[in-house]
């Protein structure tokens, strides 16, 4: 049996942490902050792997129970509470395990940062936010975590307030995300109506069960005459949410820009956690989606699309940072493939195997800026292997199992992926197969020509010492503060507190998958965390020619990803390894599709203009016409109408008595044709 | 033969030459104080008319109380016209026209 | 109960603090420090309402009731429910807090500005109790001399056109009532609510009463499109005069229309409840907009309170709806309830809003928003508790801002979904327009050499900001012991509904 | 035939005897005293108005009904005795307000004593006339007083203007007034208005009747200064020395308002279908051009002159319903609004000097940072004016309203809130100047050395306050004179 208060334990250690670093942070120093964050992730990355433990091995019990009451009115009532399952507590570790790394990693990172305290107790909040978010037992206070990660990701971005372009990305990031939560407040609002007026999970889940109401037939006309069901409707909202937080098309343009943020923040939130909420949201909520057949191929499409295109992007990008973020967009359409095609523990594994490469990589990336005094573009870059092997090497590793290399983590989840989608047979399966095996290509593309202009090659950056000292403000500024390519002093290895973290990341990346896609995948693992419908179960299918992890790596050599990743690999080598020259000619040839890709397919200036520019047009016409002149225009208008009225009227008392008496007398005659008119209507 | 009805037609006659009087005269202010005289004399025929084709004296008392009243008017408008005179050396209708709007 | 006549206390407490300022307060520390003690007592005497109001038992306790104009049988007749508690507890709060907010601002006659303050409490508060129409409505229009002479004497540039416009429009609204008021009287020779409220009238009858409420209350609250009033009144007054205008005042509106429209003219108010749902969907979406391009913050944030107080609107009005059409007494009680955790919230967020932008404004004597930038270099303090403000002002979970939202779209969803989906855009327009408010007065590089100047919050600020960010996240975070104290009046107003009364 | 003479009778009309007795008897002595001694006769009045006002009392009937003296020429009854009291104490008020500013002008002469003496004489006459013989007496006692009160400075141009315009007009107006009157003689024949509201039923020429109605309507109209018969009055109150328009502008018009419930009430009653008509008109066009051309004015007393004309809208709305609720609301509305423009006026004689009359709306600059307490006593008479609650305006306007809508009158009741809303702007113009503009010269207020003044003044401004709070004692005094 879980104690409850551990697991308040694990949800306030860090929020402790933060709110200590947070307010006293100036006063205690920077040592005493880090210790204290650090000390309650620790904590309660402790705790959740105890947690995970007593759920896999120690028999005990999901734990679902309410802390408090949120509030409670009429038949509606919200809490706060949990929900502890394996799902939550794979999550639990997968997010505490992280956070902490990157909290060690931190000190290393932000150590010539004046903002050091503040930092650390925004990401000890975040993983406080994000642990709500996983751990929640109700819609309430999932949506609380949804919102309060995107307010610590909002700050996070605009880390550095200074820079236009962060405080520019994080209100982007902000307003992208809240047009998510728009629909995800409303899915909400649906649960609650159709699905037996509870917030809690475990009674929306029954009642979406029960035969008895039959949900996945119940229909509503919200347009006359168009009966919609109500599980897409609300399946859809919710979604939309998830498609906010977790970046699909076409909501995915604040991710990119999120890289403004310091680096652990882009390797904890944007790649690892936050992201993927809602990947773990859709997969929480699998009772629901399995109801409408709709819901799950818009998932579907979405996630396709999202993962291939956006990785083709990812090839043409040269800031380092920019190339893992939009491969991160691109796992996370894999990992949304995987849910559209009721693969749920695919993509929920992806998720895992994902945020631990991918926050290798992104934590790789940073030891290379820092190598690089925040230099982030990778033409100004090459040949780093010599001065920090361990960043090499752990890359190395990562970029393997993030293009899928068999035997390494990467590759075991995005098989299964992969070939869930080729076993389903819902609509637009074919299209996301397609576009699954594609980027696989991609991936590995952009992965080995990231390693590639980084680590090999002839250095492409000249160092003058002279030129000035250490760049200490470096991290407030360092755009356009010295000229590209031009380094204060030759880049070496970063320090241990940077390279820890690298190898303990490298070692799940490698093995994880290999250890845990027996339980996950085709064990049951998860339990009745996931529900699926036979019709729909391809794992199901999947799981009858699985023998065990070693077999599959070894079948996965004879299978097309494989070789569709070598290609990309053999193509990488070839063009950005032994002559560069290529790429320049192809940028040449494919000019359009470069424009194109350069442009990211022009959804920035698309929006900008349609919601930006439109919207302050609108707003100002409005105030401007409507308020101003319509209604203002009216009040002081009839006001000033009255004024000249009177103004004209007085001249009528024109001081000359005989007007005064003719007014009289034209009084009387009034009042007697009055009197002799009603007189004779009395007589008559 | 002379009726009540022809009394009343006078008393209402000079009632409208005193009104018309006041307001279409823009000489000067002692035809006004004249006019009101006769506006009380068109009243005065009025009521001993009435009086006496009712044979009820009230009437006529009430006509001296009016004429009574009458004479003290005039002495207090003639007061006020010599102020005004004095203030103005002018009682020309048309000229009192300070006070207005 | 009976024993102690407690919102007498409560009314009478802060006009008597005026009298005494006014007398003793030539010296204007003398003038600050009564009124604190004043506003302070008050406080402290609204805290055993607070405590024992039964709010099991609900309906309206503390009731005292003496003779007033036998003629008329209107009475002075008191008494708190549940929401009026609320109230009640939100404006002694909020005047302690105005009160130490205008303590460095206000230099120039500074006890009668103390009074004025006091007075406007008083009457505030006596509205809140009042259970006589005649007495409410008294409170109702006196309450605007002083707020008349707060925003004309200690107000900005433009003051007297912004105070007259402010007087007279609010005037204009609230005499049709007095109209109705005199018609329900005429019908049931009395004053009391109560009466009113189980005199059976037709539905004509009811659709004039109702129009004629509406235009008082639509101007107090103010509901689009007649709230041009509010934007100029805010920009011009002082801060203390936004806080208690924002923070209290609009609130009277939406307590007028629970009080008043709901219960005495409940079939009108089905009637016509589209009209109000429509102008509150119109003021989120239009009025969000329209505090996208505001360049002054004062506008801005008087902008954002139109918006938020449509949700009140928007909720009270849904629930007729729900209790009508769906026979669903349960959304509708989430939906008044929504309405009036929205009221308090909103109480706090925009009363911490302006005394924001008064404590920039004091350093700097420009609201203008492109005259900041990068405030949070010089002051991070503030900084960070204008961000936890916006946060809270564009609804954030955890904030009170977002719990009545959240009850109210909860509550217009069950009734029809598109009312929900058009209130819902608040969460977007509402975080773009604060939210570019604090990237540009907030984030960024100090371009203001004046700015760089600044200096972090002083003690008094940390008072007022600190305590309006506690009461943000104590809402925020446990809501439930203020739907609690309201839940069994919202009841009674619900089951209320369900009779006709044509 | 004989008249038997009563002498209880005499005891009736005591109050009445005892003031022109004790005016009499001031006349006398002002002639021995020297100008410097002038206050002897000012108190002296003072004692007078009120000893009178203690006689009223005192001899107030029990019954709502009365008493009737000299076979019915006076009427003694719980209407007179209040009309009584305020009339007195509204010139007493007067008197106080005037004495400081006609000093320092050396028109304290003791002719503005005796005026007001006799015009205080003749008001009571009018409010207790039973008869259209006294109604005339009393009317012509006030007026011939008037008109040389308003003539008093006799070296100002526009006071003889003003006197001579009121002169001419208001001596129309009673002749209007007479020839209505002897049409109902000759409808009637009789004088004594019980006997006439009596005799309807077997009157042979209704026509006369209705056309004398007009006639007294007219009359009645241009006392209480109704448009359009409301000419005279802008003028008048402009042109008047300042202390002479605290009168005129106060007592007066209660008399006036007595004397339209004598005539149209007390006489015609029964034809009130026809004049409750007319006054609703006369209400609307007062409304109308009082509100609309106040807001013009930048003459602070001609302002109020036309707010004043507006005012007799307003209680003329409580005519409209013919009923005896409606009677006693307009007549709380007509002491009200007399308590209120007492305080208006005073104001501008409080504050005016020797050369300096201050009654431009502009002299009240900077009030507040001179003297706040005036611009308090000021503000308050001006919200109380402008109908704004607690004040004692507002609950007058509400009584009124409350008439008009029980009488049916609702869109009567609509049309005088519009322009009660118009009206709010030029009374907030005068507090806007008092205390949102800055002063011409910071230095304090001079105050006038007269001590009581200050002291009446101030009385008077709080006692809106108190009577807004506590009005129940004051209406149901009103409601009992008309057996409500």
């Amino acid at each position: 049996m879980l104690d409850k208060n551990i697991l308040l334990t694990i949800v306030l250690a860090p929020l402790l942490g933060a709110l200590v670093a947070g307010l006293f942070g100036k006063r205690i120093g920077r040592v005493a902050s880090h210790s204290v964050t650090i000390a309650g992730v620790a904590l309660s990355c402790v705790l959740s792997c105890q947690v995970l433990y007593q759920l896999v091995w120690g028999g005990a019990e999901t734990f679902n129970q309410n802390i408090y009451t949120w509030f409670e009115v009429g038949g509606t009532s919200a809490h706060v509470g949990f929900l502890i399952d394996r799902l939550t507590a794979m999550m639990m570790v997968v997010v505490t395990f992280v956070s902490l790394m990157v909290h060690v990693y931190t000190i290393g990172y932000m150590a010539e940062d004046d903002g050091y305290q503040r930092f650390f107790s925004y990401i000890a909040l975040f993983t406080f936010s994000m642990l709500m978010l996983v751990m929640s037992n109700n819609f309430l206070q999932l949506f609380f975590g949804w919102e309060a990660v995107g307010l610590v990701s909002y700050l996070l971005i605009g880390f550095w307030y200074k820079r236009p372009t962060a405080i520019f990305a994080n209100m982007k990031a902000f307003l992208v995300n809240r047009v998510g939560d728009f629909g995800f407040l409303l899915g909400i609002a649906g649960v609650l109506l159709w699905f037996g007026g509870s917030l809690d999970y475990s009674a929306v889940f029954a009642h979406a069960q029960d035969p008895a109401f039959d949900m996945a037939g119940q229909t509503v006309e919200l347009i006359a005459g168009h009966p919609w069901h109500v599980a897409s409707i609300v399946c859809i909202c919710l979604f939309i949410g998830a498609m906010g937080k977790s970046a699909q098309v076409p909501l995915h343009v604040w991710l990119p820009d999120s890289m403004e943020g310091p680096t652990p923040i882009s390797a904890l939130i944007h790649a690892a956690t936050m992201v993927t909420a809602g990947i773990f949201m859709v997969a929480r909520m699998s009772p629901l989606f399995e109801l409408s057949e709709t819901a799950l191929t818009f998932v579907l499409v979405i996630g396709a699309t999202t993962a291939l295109f956006t990785g083709l992007i990812g090839v043409v990008q040269n800031d380092i940072k920019r190339v893992v973020a939009y491969s991160t967009l691109s796992q996370l359409g894999y990992m949304t493939v995987a849910l559209g095609v009721s693969a749920y523990s695919a993509g929920v594994f992806h998720l895992m195997t994902h945020a631990f490469f991918k926050a290798l990589l992104f934590l790789g990336a940073g030891s290379v800026i820092i190598a690089m005094h925040h230099e982030q573009d990778m033409r100004h870059m090459g040949g780093l292997r010599k001065q920090m092997p361990i960043t090499w090497i752990t890359m190395w590793l990562g970029s393997l199992a993030l293009a899928g290399a068999p035997g390494f983590a990467g590759f075991f989840s995005k098989d299964a992926i992969i070939e869930a989608v080729g076993e389903s047979h819902r609509v637009g399966a074919d299209y996301a197969y397609f576009c699954v095996l594609a980027g696989v290509f991609i991936t590995a593309l952009y992965s080995f020509r990231l390693l590639y202009m980084t680590f090999h090659g002839k250095p492409r950056y000249v160092v003058d010492e002279h030129k000035h000292g250490h760049g200490h403000d470096a991290h407030d500024d360092h755009h356009g503060h010295h000229e590209p390519g031009h380094l204060a002093h030759a880049p070496h290895e970063s320090p241990w507190v940077v390279t820890l973290p690298l190898v303990l990341l490298a070692i799940p990346s490698v093995v994880i998958g290999f250890l845990t896609i027996g339980p996950m995948l085709f064990g049951d693992y998860f339990g009745d965390a996931i529900f699926v419908k036979e019709a729909n179960d391809v794992l199901g299918e999947l799981g009858h020619h699985f023998h065990g992890a070693m077999a599959m790596t070894l079948h996965g050599f004879t299978q097309w990803p494989f070789w569709i990743a070598l290609a990309g690999f053999v193509t990488a080598s070839w063009i950005w390894l032994f002559n560069p020259s290529i790429a320049d000619k192809a940028e040449g040839a494919l000019k359009p599709v470069h424009k194109m890709l350069s442009n990211k397919y022009w959804f920035d200036d698309l929006y900008q203009a349609l919601f930006a520019r439109a919207g302050v047009a609108f707003g100002r016409g409005l105030w401007r016409g409507s308020d101003g002149a319509l209604i203002d225009g009216a009040i002081n208008g009839s006001a000033s109408i009255v004024d000249q009225f009177s103004a004209i009227v007085r001249r009528v008392q024109s001081g000359y008595l005989y007007h005064y008496a003719f007014a009289m007398i034209l009084g009387l005659i009034l009042l007697l044709g009055g009197s002799w008119w009603l007189f004779a209507r009395m007589a008559a | 033969m002379i009726t009540l009805a022809h009394f009343l037609t006078l008393g209402a006659v000079l009632f409208c030459i005193a009104v018309a009087g006041i307001f279409i005269n823009r000489k000067n202010v002692i035809v006004l104080l004249m006019c009101l005289e006769l506006l009380l004399l068109a009243v005065n025929t009025n009521f001993v008319a009435f009086s006496r084709y009712l044979g009820d004296p009230a009437g006529q008392v009430f006509v001296f109380f009016i004429l009574t009243v009458a004479a003290a008017e005039a002495a207090i408008g003639l007061a006020i016209l010599v102020v005004l005179f004095r203030n103005r050396s002018t009682i020309d209708v048309t000229s009192i026209d300070t006070l207005k709007g | 109960m009976d024993q102690w006549p407690l919102l007498s206390i409560l009314i009478w407490l802060p006009i008597v603090g005026a009298i005494l300022v006014l007398a003793f307060g030539r010296d204007a520390r003398v003038a600050r420090w009564l009124s604190l003690i004043t506003t302070l007592a008050t406080l402290i005497a609204s805290l055993p309402l607070y405590l024992n109001y039964d709010a099991v038992a609900g309906g309206m306790q503390f009731i005292e009731s003496h003779a007033w104009i036998n003629a008329l049988k209107a009475n002075y007749a008191l008494g708190v429910d549940g929401i009026a508690v609320a109230l009640i507890v939100l404006t002694t709060f909020t005047s302690v807090l105005v009160i130490i907010g205008s303590w460095g601002p206000i230099q120039k006659r500074v006890s009668q500005y103390m009074a004025a303050m006091l007075v406007l409490e008083g009457m505030l508060i006596g509205i809140f109790c009042a259970t006589d129409a005649l007495l409410f409505y008294v409170f109702f229009e006196a309450m605007l001399i002083p707020m008349f002479i707060i925003i004309g004497i200690w107000g900005g540039p433009r003051r007297v056109y912004a105070t007259l416009k402010f007087f007279i429009y609010t005037f204009l609204g609230s005499i049709f009532m007095l109209i109705a008021l005199i018609y329900l009287h005429m019908k049931t020779g009395e004053f009391s609510l109560a009466a009113f409220a189980t005199a059976p009238l037709g539905t004509t009858e009811q659709a004039w009463i109702f129009f004629a409420f509406l235009a008082g209350f639509a101007i107090k609250v103010p509901m689009w499109p007649v709230h041009t009033w509010l934007p100029d009144a805010h920009v011009e007054a002082p801060t203390g005069g936004s806080v208690i205008l924002a923070a209290i005042m609009l609130k009277v509106g939406g307590y007028g229309f629970i009080r008043f429209s709901l219960p005495i003219t409940p079939d009108a108010s089905q009637e016509y409840a589209w009209v109000v749902i429509a102008m509150s969907l119109v003021a989120v979406v239009y009025i969000g907009y329209v505090a996208l391009v505001q360049d002054d913050m004062k506008k801005l944030i008087a902008y954002s309170s139109v918006a938020h107080m449509a949700f009140v609107t928007l909720g009270i009005f849904i629930s007729l709806a729900l209790v009508r059409n769906y026979a669903n007494a349960d959304a509708a009680r989430l939906g008044i309830q929504g309405a009036m955790v929205q009221m308090i919230s909103h109480g706090f967020v925009s009363g911490a809003m302006f005394s924001c932008i008064g404590v920039l404004y004091d350093r700097l004597h420009s609201r203008m928003i492109k005259d900041y930038g990068g405030v949070l270099n010089v002051m991070p303090w503030f900084g960070g508790l204008f961000i936890f403000f916006s946060m809270a002002n564009c609804g954030l979970p955890g904030t009170s801002g977002f719990v009545g939202e959240f009850m109210v779209i909860l509550a217009s969803f069950q009734s029809n979904p598109w009312i929900a989906l058009v209130a819902a855009f608040t969460l977007i327009i509402g975080a773009a327009y604060t939210l570019w408010l604090v990237k540009r007065v907030i984030f960024g590089e100090v371009t203001n050499p004046k700015v760089a100047k600044f200096e972090d919050l002083n003690a008094r600020e940390w008072i007022v900001l600190g305590s309006f960010a506690a009461a943000v996240l104590a809402l925020g975070i446990y809501p439930k012991p203020l739907t609690d104290l309201m839940d069994s009046s919202v009841l009674q107003i619900v089951n209320a509904l369900m009779l006709s009364k044509a | 035939m004989m008249i038997p003479f009563n002498p209880a009778d005499l005891i009736a009309i005591q109050p009445e005897l005892v003031l022109l007795g004790a005016t009499c008897a001031i006349l006398l002595i002002d002639l021995f005293i020297k100008p410097s001694q002038r206050d002897i006769t000012h108190w002296l009045s003072i004692a007078t108005l009120a000893l009178t006002s203690y006689l009223v009392w005192r001899g107030a009937p029990e019954l709502s009904s009365g008493v009737t003296a000299f076979n019915g020429m006076l009427l003694h009854d719980g209407i007179s005795v209040v009309l009584k009291q305020f009339i007195l104490l509204t010139s007493g008020l007067s008197l106080f307000y005037a004495r400081n500013y006609m000093r320092e002008r050396s028109l304290l002469v003791g002719e503005l004593y005796l005026l007001v003496l006799f015009a205080t004489l003749g008001m009571m006459l009018l409010v207790s006339a039973g008869s259209l013989i006294t109604v005339y007496l009393g009317l012509e006692l006030l007026a011939l007083s008037s008109y040389a009160l308003v003539a008093m400075n006799r070296d100002s141009a526009s006071s003889a203007e003003a006197a001579i315009k009121y002169f001419v007009l208001g001596a129309l107006a009673s002749g209007l007034l007479l020839y209505g009157m002897s049409m109902i003689y000759g409808a009637t024949g009789s004088l004594d208005l019980a006997t006439i509201t009596g005799k309807f039923g077997q009157v042979e020429h209704p026509g006369w009747l209705a056309f004398g109605l007009v006639f007294l309507v007219c009359g009645i109209a241009f006392k209480v200064g109704a448009a359009p018969f409301h000419m005279w009055l802008p003028d008048v109150y402009h042109g008047a020395p300042t202390a002479v328009t605290v009168f005129i502008g106060s007592a007066p018009k209660i008399a006036a308002f007595g004397l339209a419930y004598r005539l149209l009430e007390g006489g015609l009653g029964p034809l009130s279908g026809q004049w409750t008509l007319m006054l609703a008109i006369l209400a609307v066009a007062s409304l109308a051009v009082g509100n609309v051309l106040a807001i013009a004015q930048s003459n602070l007393k001609r302002m109020l002159a036309y707010s004043t004309i507006s005012h007799v809208g307003f209680m003329l709305l409580g005519f409209v319903g013919g009923t005896p609720a409606g009677y006693s609301a307009a007549m709380f509305y007509i002491i009200s609004y007399t308590m209120t423009a007492t305080v208006a006026f005073g104001m501008i004689a409080l504050l005016a000097r020797k050369g300096f009359e201050c009654e431009e709306i502009d002299d009240f600059k900077g009030l507040n940072q001179r003297s706040p307490w005036y611009a308090a006593i000021m503000g308050i008479a001006m919200f109380s004016l402008a109908g704004v609650p607690p004040l004692f305006g507002f609950f007058a306007k509400l009584l009124v309203l409350k008439a008009a809508i029980d009488a049916g009158f609702l869109w009567l009741a609509i049309v005088a809130i519009v322009f009660a809303i118009i009206g709010i702007y030029y009374y907030l113009r005068v507090v806007k100047v008092m205390y949102f503009d800055a002063a011409a010269e910071e230095t304090a207020l001079p105050l006038p050395s007269d001590v009581a003044l200050r002291w009446v003044i101030s009385i008077n401004g709080l006692a809106l306050i108190v009577l807004g709070l506590a009005w129940g004692p004051l209406f149901d005094w009103c409601n009992r004179a008309f057996g409500v």
